[in-house]
């Protein structure tokens, strides 16, 4: 394992410091704790909490500031965060109308989420939330955890966050998440494993000529493993998966993220982007309202892509999706 | 009636266990998880060890909760909270009793009543069912907890991360159940059943 | 070589497209080039135009917009980009007020970015140019092509974006763009060499354990090589490259940019971040106005960081690097 | 005085030459450059066959001016601008002259003047002096060319790329004396000077 680091066991914690330091006009970290908060003052809007664990960065904490959240809880890598923690950045995102919580669909992360949500309202803080689901790779059925959660989260960040800030109340927060999350679908794959500096092995192998579609964003094993092809092939995998689950009619209009995995150079991601579009928008005649390229939801050293689709079922989410932030990583 | 002083010694045990085995816990994991478990454990134990050598015990209730919390507040992932909640549960049922059977039978309540899992979902629900009626028939043995361990080999994952796996989970054993094993391994070693 | 792509000769071509139509609201590619254009209207400002070899991304077209570049012009992986190419850039970029360019120090780059000027002299576009050479670990002698261009150059562009946006002429620009060269200084080192996709295999070798300081952009060799060793150690050896060559005072304003060599994880630069931040600030007693850290100037999927310090000589710069853009990439 | 249709069986079979060793000429520049040097020039070559195939020329200077053109739109990198100077050059000089070893020496003039590189820098140069010298000279022959190319492996490198190298560029053949030596070679090869 090559990478830039310490102590495995801190690099959490040296992270968020760094963090911290580099934009503390824009966020600090709460002491003695792993959450990350942004310095925008207080104005009694919904409080808009997210987190999981560590090695999605920018997720989570580059997505905490003006517009978007109001802070993240950062756990170990690859493992969520526990109650406590999560309780602390609900406490210092409160402004008195209660907070909005994002959680991604692990077994780890809903139930360290829940049980927060009962700290916090022992507390006297009315607390929401949404579990976020995207990934089809997976099936949603009673035999597994249920979809996962993956780049998805950062679209779900971007609307909610624009409509706390437009003073949308916690009731109406939680109409549109659940709006937002039944329209969301996303899919990856990946050409090279991640390594969790803690572990320190790669968590699958995959051969020199070897790609796995469908993988998740701990390296959750995806849906079939096939020999590297072009990027066109690539791209028409992922966009027939995403056809069959969303139902498309030309001139809908949608949202794409092409979200690399941490290790993939910007080159590949716009010449994949570049094949995404043809398919989608040429072929498919789909209104591609909002796109976005970049290294959003990434699993630490990961080579690989993955295509988020989300149907802009009312028109408001592009203004959403376009407001400004003031944000490290959007 | 159990003693808090072997009590201590078989949370001691077991700490000393996962922390020994952290690179197998995490193999475990690695087949059909994220890989953590095992460093997961470890980080819980080493703070378990802090919190209850600083304490001095009047009561098994405030032992258990000390436990409970601190793996809550350490663990995270999925281990964490049901981990914690297995000895939040034991501490509330403390109150009321000190029978170890009636203990760890609220202590499998609270891993259910968080996690949702039922037998044969290959979790460590899968380890605990078995040792808990064991107990309440007084025959806890290595064997049994070591039966049910390989038990969760042929199961196939329909809760937590390993669910994803589908069918290729089965085959292999299931971290959570080799952690429970551990901890009721470090039970009979501590010798809290003979106490 | 395992990589997102289709055919290696097109990749610069797709990219190119993939990046206009993702960002079609910022950027625009002018037909028929290599050249990626700013939609921002023209108001009789300096043009900014930049560019060289692709691979490098963001830079230098996700910098391309309102504030920063007028246009940017893509060569050919790690290759620089033709005259005519450049002439194409400037031919866009020009408002009537003249055409400044932004050149890093690669013969390559010098003489196909001077034969383009000249040719845009013939056109009656007058042009001005800079010479970026940031890169210490290469001496400056007459043994040498001189100091190369490094991240730093990302620092030149925010900062003469700014500049030309408050209307700076051709000749201020020439003057702010020598001094803030002169007060610029980056060195990297890296943990995994890149894939040129033309080349198809790494460009140099690496141990497993092995790491290489002052490594060039391109792969060009670095100074020494050691095996791996403790972030804060690898920020110390950086640090101490820097100091010898800058003349710090406790005290003294610098803009700091810790940037990601294309495959490093954020996490990873984010906990060199916090090493170089205690040397730095705690240790030196620098000032550090201004703080970055990200991918800005990669090299494919090289791993590794650079770190670019800047000596801030006059406070209008800091403004200048706050200076709201709209791009792509900053 | 040379004949077009002779040259351009020149520029065809350096066209090959280059194209062929694409490979080699990426190796060498990877072991003191970027790797692309091959990559460059085939790319160049390509321009440069379809320009030329496409037109008849009626003067030299034309014939010259295209491929100069060709190669500094297509070639990119350091290498493009020397060798389109070095054509843009020869299609000046041929405006006065049709003796090869005159244009040879103005196209050497045109690199220079761009470049700025001195005998015993490590780069085309080196290759095209002596090359020129021995035109100039009437001797031509590929052991003069291969012998200039063999010294640039013991010269240190001060100009392009390969300086960042230092002592290390020793022991290595430069790239561009290696492609200049294509040039020159091609030109026996195509009988230019027997026309
Ligand atoms: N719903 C559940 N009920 C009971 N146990 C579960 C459940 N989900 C997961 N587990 C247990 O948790 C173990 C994994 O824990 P750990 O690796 O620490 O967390 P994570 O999966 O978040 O990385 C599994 O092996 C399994 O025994
Ligand atoms: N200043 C110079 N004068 C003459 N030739 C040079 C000079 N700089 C570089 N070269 C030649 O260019 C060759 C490298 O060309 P190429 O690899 O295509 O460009 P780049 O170095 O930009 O990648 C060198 O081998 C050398 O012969
Ligand atoms: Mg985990
Ligand atoms: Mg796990
Ligand atoms: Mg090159
Ligand atoms: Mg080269």
């Amino acid at each position: 394992m090559k990478k830039i680091m310490n102590n495995p066991g801190r690099i959490v914690d040296e992270m968020l410091d760094g963090m911290a330091f580099a934009y503390d006009s824009i966020v600090e970290r709460i002491p003695e704790t792993k959450v990350i908060h942004r310095k925008h003052e207080k104005n009694g809007k919904v409080g808009l909490v997210s987190g999981g664990g560590s090695g999605h960065e920018p997720a989570h904490a580059g997505f905490v500031g003006k517009g978007m959240l109001s802070s993240a809880v950062a756990g170990q890598v690859f493992t969520s965060p526990t109650p406590d923690q999560v309780l602390e950045g609900i406490k210092a995102a409160d402004e008195g109308e209660g907070v909005f919580l994002v959680i991604k669909n692990y077994t780890g992360d809903v139930l360290n989420f829940d049980m927060a949500k009962d700290l916090a309202e022992l507390e006297d803080i009315e607390v929401e939330s949404v579990v976020v689901d995207d990934d089809i790779a997976v099936e949603d059925s009673t035999f597994t955890a249920g979809k996962r959660g993956v780049a998805g989260t950062v679209l779900v960040h971007k609307i909610l966050g624009a409509a706390a800030e437009e003073g949308y109340s916690l009731k109406e927060l939680k109409d549109l998440a659940d709006k937002v999350v039944a329209n969301l679908a996303s899919i990856g794959l990946s050409l090279k494993p991640a390594t969790n500096p803690e572990v320190g092995k790669p968590g699958f192998e995959l051969a020199a000529d070897e790609i796995e579609f469908g993988i998740g964003i701990h390296g959750e094993p995806g849906y079939r493993r096939e020999k590297l092809q072009p990027s066109k092939d690539l791209a028409a995998e992922l966009v027939n998966q995403l056809k069959k689950e969303q139902n498309w009619s030309a001139g809908d209009s949608y949202a794409l993220l092409v979200n690399g995995m941490g290790a993939t150079p910007l080159m590949e991601q716009f010449v994949f982007m570049n094949d995404v579009k043809k398919l989608l928008s040429e072929k498919e005649g789909l209104e591609l309202s909002f796109r976005k390229v970049g290294d959003y939801m990434t699993s630490i050293d990961m080579a690989g892509v993955s295509v988020t689709l989300l149907k802009l079922e009312d028109p408001k989410w592009i203004e959403y999706l376009n407001a400004p932030v003031d944000v490290i990583g959007w | 009636m159990v003693e808090i002083e072997s009590l201590k010694k078989w949370i001691e045990l077991y700490g000393e266990k996962v922390t020994e085995n952290k690179e197998h816990l995490n193999q475990l994991d690695s087949d059909i998880g994220d890989g953590d478990h095992g460093s997961n454990l470890t980080r819980g134990a080493a703070a378990v060890k802090e919190k209850v050598s600083e304490s001095e015990y009047e009561n098994l209730s405030d032992f258990f909760k000390d436990i409970g919390m601190t793996l809550v507040s350490k663990v995270g992932g999925a281990s964490g909270p049901l981990y914690g909640s297995a000895f939040i549960s034991m501490a509330k049922q403390a109150k009321e009793s000190d029978d170890l059977a009636v203990l760890l039978e609220a202590g499998l309540d609270g891993i259910q009543k968080r996690g949702k899992a039922e037998a044969g979902e290959k979790t460590m629900v899968d380890e605990w069912i078995p040792v808990v009626e064991a107990l309440k028939e007084n025959n806890l043995t290595n064997k049994v907890i070591e039966d049910s361990l390989q038990k969760t080999k042929d199961m196939k994952a329909t809760k937590g991360r390993a669910s994803y796996l589908g069918d290729r989970s089965i085959g292999h054993i299931d971290p959570g159940a080799q952690s429970s094993a551990y901890l009721f391994e470090s039970l009979l070693e501590a010798g809290v059943l003979n106490g």
